[in-house]
């Protein structure tokens, strides 16, 4: 590998310098900005998840929460009726499954369609799930939301450190996996899936992978945030509002870089956080910010890390 | 080398494609032997273009068998017709914006496997030896945006090669490249037959693939019409016809008649680029008032590119001046409210509205007397459309909806119609009617015509002087008369 | 009776969501864009006409003005703030202005929602109604508001079908939506077209938002299902196809309503979202869409 | 447009507050984090009415000379951003105790966090009995938390004895459909009512569960009607305008009684264009009402201060940070399981009634008590835009007055 231009390598240094930093806070800050970073954390692996779907194989999932509520309330649920004969850990591994059924079983239909037609199915998705989940009350506690018994653990640091190491694992495998010839081949099939079929290659099959890893790491993200909240609801796993801020998260940080998305997803909640002082008006200037940077900045932040000038 | 010598590779077999209504293809058979080059031509709209996909996969034949050493492949899905060995060099090409060409070519390497997270080691070494046989060993690093027209055409080879297809379909293998370039890609053709592959040429004419082919099988209308060495496709009757239609008849009036000193229309050493590919290159011509010009070429030669680009449609270098004045940078829009309206190949009528409603719009700026008296007009023109009034544009017919789209044109009162392939895909009685609507046209009214067209009959007629457009460039310029002489030889 | 009931009350509730639905259709039709503020814009004319009527005093009709009015400046805001400068923009590829459109859109969205919160809390408003009172409409008491909501939707759409197929300036829009690059030839300028549709969805979305107002009360909670339910719609019935939207609300209107009386108002919604589902299936293009 | 202003004011407020906190913090002061939801109606009210307390406190030299400091957090209605928000307010803030939210889902959800970081907690309006259930439960773990306002099923019995008085006894009313929205709350309340209806002499013909989100009600009012009881028996708190709304626009001819959360708040009749007229509500106080010799002056000095009047959960947060001041002072200091003794020892008159917590032991442990002597409740109706007081005979400033509409069967028989 030949080294690489400069602007890459402020890219480079700057996710290094992020990194350190990410190490070293435990020792510093308060349990408060670790229980927001791990929040964000969680994000990150969604809105990197979504990363590969669209990025990659170039559709529009408007659904994310679809793949991340099926495995939040699959681990909830089964933690909330068998605690404590379950360990968390079995709930957790049986949410991603469920996720990955899931993602299969929603791929199937919306694969066959594409652009606007493929969002929506996505959308009805996520709709029929929020309507099962309010009125399978019983089961899933409704709009009331479901609590569970168990969390892994309520010490700010070691949620902190379980979030971080998911978030680098998940990240690491998606940035290899979107560098590596199933990402390639993907990305080939997003660009021109004509060419990519003349060339030998099963589109709907690498999609379809894509959509299974997606799931996957949703599904298991999800379940680890009900266990660091002890809640589960369709407030804050399953809403429209969710996923639109993993997408907003995704672009805003740069799109096809897997890496953006995290420094998106940490950006928004961040910033949000960041200016709660300002009360109500909090979500209006993130919004309005990530606007901005949707307008004039429209690689993101890891464009402007970049220098502006596309390779 | 000859046919018989082994037996063939690819037998298709009364290859059959319809959309709708529309048959593409008809009943098409033919053969390539291992190590055979065979050119497949036609004009824009003789179906070549779709019996390739649809032995590439991409297309689902209707009826029909495609054998591939004698395995059928008429109905598999495309990646699973590419794994049993054939490729397809795209004439367009969308290749990963952010990978290096080298590893554009990788890709091309892997396997259709999810098993395989990471790249063979003897990949690199493959990809390197692919591009030193295109010639893009010099280029290996960068990215594809940074890349000369050519080189990203032989990167659309190298990714063809890499599979070590048997047979090998190349769409339009010369668009765009120079002559220098044009003896390369040869070299590179050539080279697959050497190595016992089979090669489909698809492209418009004999002339351009003439040097390269062992036999040629011409097409029209989705028909198969003449096979044979190229010399002889060429001779052939039915070819010519096709081509240069019958009889040449020219009642042009000479140049020095129209007396405006400068011409109307001038066209200076106008280019336009799409990406890397040039479109026009140094295309100059002009236009006097009243007078009748055709444009001819075969479909890709820059006819349609140098209209839009009239129109407004496409920036460009160059000028392009109407009544002395440069047009740029008025819009679209106004470059047609100025008295330049283009009836394009496509025709862009309203198919949800009826022939009166696009009329109507044509008629837009009109007063309402106005509008009336040049739709009486027009009716007269086209008398057909006076019944079909009420009824919805796309449920016309192709000539009727022809016909629609330059009455609408006519209904804005222009001063210079551009008419983009009026004749395309329309029967022979159309045909005269349109050729008589242009008569009159010329005879009982003041305006100017820019008529580009690849049917040469139908263009010389109407023509007062003729410019022939071959890949990108003015080839020719002369009155009608002279084009068989000159320019036809070139042309087939 | 409970017949009767469906046919009357799923006929207000149809005609509100066909009036939603016709102008988002509208606007892709003719320029390609999915407006996914399309809620936010109609909870703020509505949320502007209470704050008139209700706040200021003004009256029910002066309400319903600056309402309108309301819907037709965010729906020039939408389009200047966030469609424009990405349909221009030379930074951003042109198979990515789709996804970037969707986004910024849906980002202005939520701007306006927390605008709308911020200054008017969102506890849900109702736009004080311009007629009150009830009548028995074959055997079914049904308010008189309910009544007017179906008529002046139906009006607004009736007006809508004249301008665009009997005015030169409605013609040239419907033709723009059919086949843009036609209409730059005939000399007609797109950006002025746009100006036109653009203003005539804000008239459409900010009506059918007071309506909704009247009718049934919005707050800012009711953006986000509003535009997923004029979504739907538009794409059940085919996209860019405005009576295919008319039909499709129909459908999911009637739907509702009967699921709602039948079965459960809990279960309103299922129903017509399978039937999303099984379109999408079966008819990717939508119920009456080509393509 | 006046309530603009006011959002904008306020929010200037927050902000300068914000940033004034900064520099305040180096005195010892006493932090009460408020967790509530800024732009609901209920919510609205718990920050400012909280507020006044402090500064009333404070302008009397605070608690053994330390001031309070009201920390407030925005939580959108959400459990996220209140668990978020309660972790921001302890470890971060540093608050000593907190007052959170109007809604059971989340103070169901802080209930274990109040719990796992040791904080006392206490919710001004919250009704669901799960929570008090949750503490006999697990008591060691979860004393922190103090049920600050009525529970549903306390809630049910006071609309039960209301209803006797006011529709049973003088209309002859015999039955009731039960109409509430499907939230973590309504359930020990529709059991409640369920339970106590019948003891009344109301039948119950139908009970009827809604979806929080949903916003056609017609269909809902069409199977009341259809099953023709004399009244409809509310728990709604959500949703509150469009039912309302539509029940007048349709005219409904039966009239609405119960718990209707948002009819409390004095904005109501405008955000409804009045619809709300003749609709009757329970509550623990109302405008003009002297439940106890504190109530009117707070409503006086609430007005005075932020223009409108506070809801239910105003009263109540009032009333918490007086009684947390006491428990500190009594505890002698900031120590949560102390401050817990102190409060599980409250005996206060505030200005909903008097205050006293269910003991240890009792099965719902941390509730308040009800009845005769303790917390009594109250049922309004709004009659040409105000609030007036009906019930009790003691408290009532005006009687029943029925809109045009309603059709009372008892009437014309």
């Amino acid at each position: 590998m030949k080294l690489r231009p400069l602007p890459a390598s402020r890219l480079f240094w700057t996710g290094a310098a992020a990194f350190a930093v990410a190490m070293l806070l435990p020792l510093y800050a308060s349990g408060y900005v670790l229980g927001l970073l791990t929040v964000a954390y969680y994000t990150a692996v969604f809105a990197m998840s979504w990363d590969l779907l669209f990025g990659f194989a170039g559709e529009v999932n408007f659904g994310p929460t679809f793949l991340i509520g099926v495995g939040a309330y699959t681990a909830g649920i089964l933690d909330a009726r068998l605690s404590p004969g379950i360990s968390i850990y079995l709930c957790i591994l049986a949410g991603a499954a469920a996720a990955v059924v899931a993602g299969v079983a929603l791929a199937l239909p919306a694969l066959r369609v594409s652009g606007p037609y493929f969002g929506l199915t996505t959308l009805v998705a996520v709709l029929m799930l929020q309507n099962f989940i309010i009125v399978a009350a019983d089961l899933t506690g409704g709009e009331i939301g479901l609590a569970v018994p168990d969390v892994i653990t309520i010490d700010a640091s070691a949620n902190y450190w379980i979030a971080f190491c998911f978030m680098t694992v998940s990240g690491a495998i998606l940035f290899g996996l979107s560098r590596s010839p199933i990402g390639l081949i993907l990305q080939a099939s997003g660009q021109d899936k004509v060419q990519a079929g003349a060339l030998g290659f099963n589109v709907t099959k690498h999609k379809l992978v894509a959509f299974i890893v997606s799931a996957f790491f949703s599904g298991l993200a999800g379940a680890l945030m009900v266990f660091y909240m002890g809640t589960a609801s369709v407030g804050s796993f399953v809403d429209i509002s969710v996923g639109v801020q993993i997408i907003i998260a995704a672009v805003l940080g740069g799109r096809r870089t897997v890496i953006g998305a995290a420094m998106g997803a940490v950006f928004l909640i961040g910033m949000g956080e960041l200016l709660r002082p300002l009360g109500e008006l909090a979500t209006l200037i993130v919004s309005v910010i990530a606007l901005c940077v949707i307008l004039y900045f429209p690689d993101g932040f890891v464009g402007m890390l970049r220098g502006g000038a596309r390779a | 080398m000859t046919q018989g010598m082994s037996a063939p590779i690819l037998e298709v077999t009364n290859l059959t494609k319809r959309y709708g209504g529309l048959v593409a293809v008809k009943n098409l058979s033919f053969s390539i032997a291992p190590g055979e080059i065979l050119g497949l031509i036609g004009p824009n709209g003789s179906g070549k273009s779709t019996a390739m996909k649809s032995i590439m996969g991409v297309e689902r034949p209707s009826a029909g068998s495609i054998k591939l050493d004698g395995v059928e492949l008429a109905g598999l899905p495309s990646h699973q017709i590419a794994r049993k060995g054939v490729g397809l060099v795209f004439q367009h090409s969308r290749p990963l914006a952010r990978q290096t060409v080298l590893e554009n070519i990788k890709v091309a390497l892997l396997p259709d496997k999810l098993t395989h997270l990471f790249a063979d080691k003897d990949t690199d070494g493959k990809a390197r030896a692919i591009a030193a046989r295109v010639g893009l060993a010099g280029v290996l690093d960068r990215k594809p945006a940074t890349l000369a027209f050519a080189d990203l055409r032989r990167l659309e080879l190298a990714k063809a090669v890499a599979r070590h297809p048997k047979l090998v379909l190349v769409d339009e293998p010369f668009a765009g490249l120079t002559a220098s370039e044009v003896a390369d890609f040869s070299q590179l053709i050539r080279e697959f037959r050497v190595e016992g592959r089979a090669v489909l040429l698809v492209d418009h004419n004999v002339k351009s693939v003439s040097a390269l082919v062992d036999r040629v099988l011409a097409m029209y209308l989705g028909e198969w019409i003449a096979e044979g060495a190229a010399a002889d496709v060429m001779r052939d009757e039915t070819v010519r016809r096709v081509y240069l239609g019958g009889a040449l008849v020219s009642t042009a009036r000479a140049e020095s008649l129209f007396s405006d000193r400068t011409p109307v229309l001038q066209v200076e050493n106008v280019g336009v680029c799409y990406g890397k590919a040039r479109a026009l290159q140094d295309v100059s011509l002009h236009v006097h008032e009243g007078e009748f010009v055709s444009l001819v070429g075969l479909n890709g030669a820059g006819k349609t590119t140098l209209f839009n680009a009239i129109s407004g449609l496409m920036a460009y270098s160059g000028e392009i001046k109407w009544a002395g004045r440069p047009l740029r940078p008025g819009s679209p829009a106004q470059i047609a409210r100025s008295g330049i309206v283009q009836c394009p190949e496509t025709r862009e009528l309203f198919g949800e509205m009826s022939v009166r409603e696009n009329l109507d719009l044509g008629g837009n700026a009109l007063g309402g007397e106005e509008c009336a008296r040049q739709l009486n007009w027009l009716f007269d023109l086209f008398p057909i459309l006076k019944a079909r009034q009420s009824q919805m544009a796309r449920t016309l017919s192709g000539g009727e909806q022809q016909m629609l789209a330059i009455a609408r044109a006519l209904m804005m009162k222009p001063k210079l119609l551009i008419l983009d392939e009026p004749t395309l895909g329309l029967a022979p009685v159309i045909l005269e009617t349109l050729s008589r609507a242009l008569d009159r046209l010329r005879e009982t009214t003041k305006i100017t015509l820019l008529l580009g067209e690849q049917n040469v009959t139908f263009a010389l007629p109407h023509a007062d002087r003729v410019y022939v457009l071959d890949h990108a460039r003015i080839v020719w310029e002369g009155p009608p008369d002279r084009f068989e002489a000159e320019a036809a030889a070139n042309y087939l | 009776m409970l017949f009767w009931q469906i046919l009357i009350d799923g006929f207000a509730i149809s005609a509100l969501y066909a009036l939603g639905a016709t102008g988002f259709t509208l606007i892709f039709g003719v320029s390609g864009v999915l407006n996914l503020s399309h809620g936010a814009i109609m909870v703020g004319a509505a949320v502007a006409a209470w704050a008139a009527s209700s706040e200021l005093g003004l009256g029910p009709y002066a309400g319903a003005l600056v309402g309108v009015v309301t819907g037709v400046v965010l729906s020039f805001a939408t389009y200047f703030l966030t469609v424009r400068p990405i349909q221009t923009s030379r930074k951003i590829a042109e198979a990515e202005k789709e996804i970037f459109i969707l986004t910024a859109t849906l980002l202005w969205g939520i701007i306006i929602q927390e605008a709308i919160a911020y200054l008017f809390t969102n506890n849900a408003k109702t736009v004080l109604p311009i007629v009150d009172g009830v009548v028995i409409v074959l055997g079914v008491r049904t308010p008189s508001n309910e009544i007017f909501t179906a008529f002046v939707c139906w009006f607004a759409i009736g007006l809508l079908w004249l301008l665009v197929n009997r005015t030169k300036r409605g013609k040239a829009v419907m033709a723009a939506s059919m086949n843009p690059r036609g209409v730059t030839l005939l000399g007609i300028e797109l950006s002025s077209i746009y100006l036109t549709v653009w203003a005539a969805y804000g008239l459409l979305a900010g009506t059918a938002g007071i309506l909704l107002g009247m009718f049934l009360g919005v707050s800012s909670y009711s953006v986000g299902p509003l535009t997923a339910s004029a979504f739907s719609i538009v794409v059940l019935g085919g996209l860019g196809s405005v009576s295919g939207s008319l039909i499709a609300a129909y459908v999911v209107g009637y739907l509702e309503t009967a699921t709602a009386y039948l079965v459960s108002p809990a279960y309103r919604t299922i129903p017509a979202l399978l039937l999303l589902v099984v379109v999408m299936y079966l008819r990717p293009q939508g119920l009456f869409g080509r393509r | 447009m006046k309530s603009a202003f006011h959002n904008l004011a306020t929010g200037a407020l927050a902000i300068a507050g914000a940033l004034a906190t900064v520099p305040a913090c180096a005195a010892d002061a006493i932090k009460i984090g408020v967790i509530a939801e800024a732009q609901a109606v209920a919510g609205s009210s718990i920050a400012p009415a909280a507020q006044l307390a402090a500064e009333e406190i404070n302008a009397r030299g605070g608690v053994d000379g330390r001031m309070i400091e009201i920390v407030v957090y925005d939580n959108h209605s959400s459990s996220a951003d209140s668990v978020r928000a309660f972790q921001r307010a302890v470890s971060e803030d540093k608050v000593n105790a907190v007052i959170a939210s109007y809604i059971s889902e989340v103070v169901l959800a802080l209930e274990p966090w109040a719990g796992r970081m040791k904080t006392l907690m206490i919710t001004p309006g919250a009704a669901s009995d799960v929570i008090t259930q949750n503490i006999a439960k697990d008591y060691d773990h979860l004393k922190y938390t103090f049920h600050g306002y009525l529970t549903s099923s306390s809630l049910a019995g006071l609309v039960c004895d209301a209803a006797k008085d006011l529709l049973v006894d003088p209309y002859k009313m015999k039955s009731a459909v039960i109409m509430s929205e499907d939230a973590a709350w309504t359930t020990p309340l529709d059991a409640g009512y369920e339970k106590c209806l019948p003891e009344i002499g109301l039948k119950v013909v139908d009970h009827i569960r809604m979806s929080p989100d949903t916003t056609d009600f017609t269909p809902i009012f069409n199977k009341i009607e259809g099953d023709k009881p004399d009244v409809i028996i509310t728990g709604i708190s959500h949703v509150g305008t469009q039912p309302t709304v539509q029940w007048k626009s349709q005219q409904v001819p039966i009239p609405m009684f119960g718990i209707a959360s948002q009819a409390t708040n004095s904005t109501f009749w405008k955000d409804t264009n009045g619809a709300v007229e003749g609709v009757f509500y329970n509550a623990v106080s109302g405008p003009g009402v002297a439940v106890t010799p504190k109530t009117l002056p707070f409503v006086d000095a609430f007005q005075k201060k932020f223009g409108n009047f506070p809801s239910y959960a105003g009263y109540t947060a009032y009333d918490d940070v007086y009684m947390i001041a006491d428990a500190i002072k009594k505890a002698g200091g900031t120590d949560s399981d102390r401050m817990v003794d102190a409060m599980e020892k409250t005996d206060y008159v505030g200005t909903i009634g008097r205050v006293v917590f269910k003991p240890k032991g009792d099965p719902n442990p941390h509730a308040l008590k009800t009845g005769k002597g303790y917390i009594t409740g109250l049922m309004l109706q709004w009659q040409d835009g105000k609030q007036v007081n009906i019930w009790p005979k003691e408290l009532a400033v005006g009687s029943t007055k029925w809109p045009s509409f309603i059709k009372l069967k008892a009437a014309a028989n």
